[in-house]
């Protein structure tokens, strides 16, 4: 079994700090910075997802295979995204390129 | 063509090309399949195992050089295909900018409907010059069907909600078959019909057989039916961009994209006008039309905004 | 799928016959678990797929729904799940330990903070209700501007939550049997492996809401 | 070599057959190798339902003019992909083979999760019941690839029921996948490095890994094509404002992965097939290993080869053109190690080694066909027409289903304990190779002139190169039908096999009883020489 046993009050710090970013995140959407709303949020959820991931689901004193195995989920989704938007970003463009 | 004929007719420069791409493929692919059929064969044959209690033979775990090789040698090839393919492809579905015959084509479930832009409408049947790039713009009133006319070598797949468009420039006069290709529905495979592909003599005289009242002036009265013209044209306040001589000028957006004024671009900006804003001007002014002018409006309406764009004089080279 | 990881204790303390000892069977539970998180994460992947393309197609639709976003109850719910979140790692802590009355006690409050999630996404739902947004036929949006797309957003807001809802309902499903068993004194200091696996299931969950919130709630400009 | 009871005696002993009887003992089993063999009934029952359409397919194309009403062979055509694809190439070789000796062949009693392994049979038994009733009440009509919005508003057909039959069926394919993975990574006994293992249990652990990865997202695709024909809230509607390009974005996302899913595990065991009948250890172990997982990888880069002409925007094109040609280069390679494999060996000519020629063969132009397809400009003129469907049953019935008879006749002995008749099976190897080509290659002709795939009735002029095909399928029907008769046959009635009648490595053919026992071996085994070690070098050989 996971023999490492994790202090209570390690815990309650990553839980503050989880809901502290709850709070900064929908304060930081009330102000107007534009395209940086979008950025600024999901950058947020991504440093709670992974404070959850390390702290809470214990990926930091994981063996190498587990965190193997998170690291290609987060990849195979970021292919999911990243390709389906390689389509649609480039549906605009100049239809015909005369470098070819 | 003959039953086994492994080119079918070719009607157009384009195809010529793609058939000259598929012979260098046939030629890679039957030569490497000759090569594995010859050593799977010889080696079944020459190293076959004359009685049961051959000595085993020697391992050979492999060799690193060969790997190499054998990756390398095929990927080089593999890059000719994808380059020559490249090129090919988007030559024939990017049309020239200029002084093309255009066609629309709306595709509704089991027929074709093609318009002229002197009026003339068919159903599964397209007549086009030779020796002129033929343009064709394609929509579909209901499910995904697909323009297919292997005598050119060329599909698009028509979507729905948006325009698709290619070209080909004739040049053997004669009939050949047009089908539906991408599945839609009970009589997917009675959509097709005929492309007569006449020279210009003969064209010239078919065009002006059939005249129904011409797309330009049905897409007039929708123009000032929908109040276009009030903002578009004789507006000066500067609320909307003016629509005279843009048809296939870039148009640089507010957020600093450059697009090209075609036949999609102004599909979008009709029925969904907040997708892309001309630089200056502000949005949420236009009405959005979607789902209030039909295809054939659209269509109709398109001719007409194109006529206020003439073509440049004809000295000018229509830059490919 | 979620009885199987509930292995019955047969001679060693929960190992299985086919297992060599029990290292090798937790490893193979968390690895398990891990592969299946890892399908969860392309499941949900499928329809975030959708809405950022959507969202790319029509940004100022999805802005103006914002307004009818309760972001207060996503916000609570939000702090309520995290606060799941931690009782349930403190629930796996005392299971580590062997106390057996704290581990029931930090589950049970983990399922009834997971029951307020609950009750309070029923309540947008039949807030949503009300105003006529569920997608389908009777679905009317106050700007006719962007009636199809916002429908798009709307179908996607029921389509992600829901799926969440279902997973959260899931969960706690497996936190009463869980609770249970503890009760019956099937956990020990040697395997309390199904805690530690559920654990990892519900912090999924939560990430999946910890992204939900901040796409579907907090897309709006500004006014 | 453990010692070689006499034959006598092999009945007496227990092995995982006559251990317990009853249908208690099969329908609760958690035995890897009885749900193995439940697997391979239903999936041959599958097999032949599928069967069973291409038949009343081929007997429509005829004539021009057809013989079934339009809606009728669009029913048809459309239950054969579903029926083949989802009910049979995915699970085929994983669910039967895979599970029966993937456990052994890593020196495991079991799989690490049995009870997960039965919901799985379960769960595909459920779904093929629900895709049944589906067809039972007429069946769908949207073709095997669902594009919207003919499925999700045009088609007045049963696609939620049949959705959701392929939904559940999907679970049956992840728990699978994970399984494996699992059994792969904690299972395998002492000296089993990962340097040692067969190429089988690469190949599988490969193809799970896109079962894993690339399932869910077709699952939640159906959910919301569901959804979609339900609501007609216009996610994949356009007059609703929906893109029909998105839904074929997502379907293909986890539809191409698949074919790796049903061709990397043929691969496998042609690996394993051609080492035995050459009695020679496999060419660049290393490069094959390694290039399994690179499909499994680069399978999931190149699904916009099937969008090339739905509109997807010409820059993406471009990138999924090139991504589609990488993934060529491992199978070219495995291609390649496997011819190079003979070289001077000793090449017997058994049923299995036939198989395997005419894997190698067809599987190679198969392949070379998809760089055709891969090409832009000749896919813009090829795609949606018979030139695929020749390319895809080239590598799905020229490749797949002959490296699935190869490792059933392979594996036989093991699993049932007797011989199968071997003149026979050569026989019918010979056949299936003669009615598959007679059957697929008039389609290369009839693509590249133009004939559009799906098409109830077609012009006269392609008449004869279909009359061919559907000559090349009746010989192939019964190319399949004779192993159904002469193996059910030699299930009871075959001579008894040694326990190792093909003198072949492996830890399920040298240290595991014929047939094995519940626990797969007598005693714990361990592994102390590199795989297809058939020169008997003693010590570890610096791998190619």
């Amino acid at each position: 079994m996971s023999q490492h046993v994790v202090s209570v009050k390690l815990y309650a710090k990553v839980f503050g700090a989880l809901l502290a970013l709850t709070i900064t995140t929908v304060a930081v959407s009330k102000l107007d910075l534009g395209e940086f709303n979008v950025i600024a949020a999901i950058s947020i959820a991504v440093i709670k997802a992974t404070l959850v991931a390390l702290f809470f689901m214990d990926v930091r004193h994981a063996t190498s295979l587990t965190r193997l195995v998170v690291g290609a989920g987060l990849f195979w989704l970021a292919i999911l995204l990243l390709l389906v938007l390689t389509d649609y970003a480039s549906r605009g463009w100049f239809p015909g390129p005369h470098w070819l | 063509m003959g039953v086994f004929d492994i080119f079918p007719a070719r009607a157009s420069a384009a195809a010529g090309n793609v058939d000259a791409l598929y012979a260098f493929l046939l030629v890679v692919g039957i030569g490497m399949t000759a090569i594995i059929f010859f050593f799977v064969f010889l080696f079944a044959v020459k190293y076959r195992r004359r009685n049961a209690d051959d000595p085993a033979p020697r391992a050979i775990h492999g060799s690193l050089p060969l790997e190499i090789a054998w990756s390398v040698a095929p990927f080089l090839i593999m890059l000719v295909m994808f380059a020559w393919g490249a090129k090919l492809y988007f030559d024939n579905y990017t049309p020239p900018l200029r002084d093309t015959f255009d066609v629309y084509v709306t595709g509704k479930q089991w027929m074709w409907k093609v318009q002229y832009p002197t009026g003339q409408r068919e159903i599964n049947e397209l007549h086009v010059p030779t020796g002129r790039p033929v343009k064709l713009i394609l929509a579909s009133e209901d499910v995904i069907h697909s323009f297919y006319i292997p005598a050119f070598r060329l599909k698009h797949d028509v979507v729905p909600g948006s325009y698709q468009t290619y070209w080909f420039e004739p040049t053997k006069p004669g009939r050949y078959r047009i089908f539906c290709a991408e599945y839609c529905g009970t009589n997917h495979s009675d959509m097709g019909g005929w492309v007569t592909v006449m020279d210009p003599h003969d064209f010239a005289e078919w065009l002006t057989g059939g005249t129904g009242g011409s797309m330009k002036e049905q897409g007039e009265k929708l123009f000032q039916q929908y109040g276009c013209v009030t903002c578009h044209v004789t507006d000066r306040e500067g609320r909307s961009p003016s629509l005279l001589n843009i048809f296939g000028k870039p148009v640089v957006l507010d957020d600093g994209r450059t697009v090209l004024a075609d036949e999609a671009y102004i599909r979008e900006s009709i029925l969904n006008p907040n997708a892309k804003i001309v630089k200056g001007y502000k949005r949420d002014i236009m009405p959005v039309f979607q789902g209030q002018i039909n295809e054939e409006g659209l269509l109709q309406l398109m001719v007409y905004i194109k006529s206020l764009s003439p073509p440049v004089s004809a000295g000018k080279e229509s830059s490919k | 799928m979620a009885d199987a990881k509930a292995a019955v204790a047969v001679h060693d303390a929960g190992l299985r016959h086919h297992f060599d000892d029990s290292a090798q069977q937790f490893q193979s539970s968390t690895i398990g678990m891990w592969v299946f998180l890892v399908t969860e994460i392309m499941f949900f992947g499928g329809m975030f797929a959708a809405y950022t393309v959507y969202r790319g197609l029509y940004p100022d639709a999805f802005a103006s729904t914002s307004r009818f976003m309760n972001v207060t109850i996503g916000g609570i719910n939000t702090a309520v799940l995290i606060f799941s979140s931690f009782t349930m790692v403190l629930a796996v802590r005392s299971a580590q330990l062997g106390q057996k009355k704290a581990l029931i006690i930090f589950l049970v409050l983990t399922l009834i903070l997971g029951s307020v999630f609950l009750c309070l996404k029923y309540v947008e739902y039949h807030e949503k209700w009300v105003d006529h947004h569920v997608p389908g036929p009777a679905f009317q949006y106050a700007d006719s501007r962007y009636f199809h797309q916002a429908q798009i957003l709307f179908f996607l807001y029921f389509a992600m939550t829901g799926m969440h809802a279902i997973h959260m309902i899931v969960g706690a499903g497996l936190l009463i049997t869980l609770i249970v068993m503890a009760a019956r004194n099937s956990f020990s200091r040697g395997w309390y492996t199904p805690v530690e696996m559920i654990g990892l299931y519900w912090h999924f969950v939560d990430i999946v809401w910890i992204f939900l919130f901040p796409l579907l709630y907090l897309i709006g400009r500004p006014k | 070599m453990s010692t070689m009871l006499p034959f006598a005696q092999i009945e007496a002993r227990p092995n995982y057959l006559n251990v317990d009887y009853g249908w208690k003992s099969w329908l609760f089993t958690t035995d890897h190798k009885r749900i193995a063999l439940l697997y391979l009934f239903s999936i041959t029952a599958f097999f032949f339902v599928g069967g069973a359409f291409a038949v009343g397919m081929r007997l429509n194309l005829l004539t021009p003019d057809g013989l079934f009403a339009h809606d009728t062979y669009n029913k048809l055509f459309t239950m054969h992909g579903i029926i083949m694809v989802f009910f049979f190439l995915v699970p085929s070789i994983p669910a039967t083979l895979g599970n029966f000796l993937i456990p052994i062949m890593v020196g495991a009693r079991d799989l690490a999760f049995p009870r997960i392994n039965l919901l799985s049979w379960y769960l595909y038994i459920i779904g093929g019941v629900i895709a049944l009733a589906a067809i039972a009440q007429g069946g769908v009509d949207t073709g095997w690839t669902f594009y919207a919005p003919f499925s999700s508003t045009y088609s007045n057909t049963h696609v939620i029921l049949t959705a959701i039959g392929v939904f559940v069926s999907g679970f049956s394919s992840i728990l699978t996948g994970l399984n494996f993975i699992v059994t792969v990574h904690t299972m395998r006994a002492p000296g089993m490095t990962w340097g040692r293992l067969p190429l089988f249990v690469w190949g599988h652990y490969a193809t799970s890994l896109i079962q894993v990865l690339g399932t869910p997202v077709i699952a939640i695709t159906l959910v919301l094509l569901g959804l979609e024909r339900i609501l007609h809230a216009g996610i994949f509607d356009p007059a609703l404002g929906g893109d029909p390009v998105l839904f074929q974005h997502l379907f293909w996302f986890y539809s191409h992965p698949a074919v790796y899913i049903m061709i990397l595990p043929g691969m496998a065991v042609i690996s394993e097939i051609v080492a035995c009948f050459s009695r020679k250890a496999i060419f660049g172990y290393t490069f094959v290993a390694i290039s399994s997982i690179a499909i499994a990888v680069l399978g999931f880069l190149v699904w916009g080869h099937h969008l090339f002409v739905a509109g997807q925007s010409m820059y993406a094109s471009v990138v999924f053109s090139f991504l589609s040609f990488l993934v060529a280069i491992p199978s070219a390679i495995k291609v390649f190690n496997w011819t190079a494999t003979m070289y001077k060996g000793s090449i017997s000519y058994e049923t299995p080694m036939l198989y395997a020629f005419g894997f190698i063969g067809l599987f190679t132009m198969g392949g070379l066909t998809g760089l055709f397809l891969a090409t832009l400009a000749i896919d813009v003129h090829v795609t949606d027409t018979y030139f695929v469907i020749a390319h895809f049953h080239y590598v799905m019935v020229g490749g797949m289903v002959m490296a699935y008879m190869g490792g059933i006749h392979f594996w036989f002995p093991k699993i049932s304990g007797r011989m199968y008749p071997e003149n026979w099976a050569r026989f019918a190897a010979l056949i299936v190779f003669v009615g598959f080509n007679l059957t697929f290659f008039p389609q290369f002709i009839l693509g590249y002139q133009g004939m559009p795939r799906r098409y109830a009735h077609y012009p006269p002029e392609f008449q004869v190169l279909n009359v061919m095909s559907t000559a090349g399928a009746s010989i192939l029907a019964v190319g399949y039908v004779l192993p159904m008769i002469y193996l059910a046959w030699a299930w009871r009635k075959g001579p008894k096999a040694p326990q190792n009648p093909w003198n072949a490595k492996g830890l399920e053919w040298e240290q595991s009883p014929t047939p094995p026992p519940t626990f797969n071996f007598e005693t714990q085994p361990v592994v102390t020489e590199p795989a297809y070690n058939y020169s008997g070098e003693e010590e570890e050989v610096q791998r190619g």
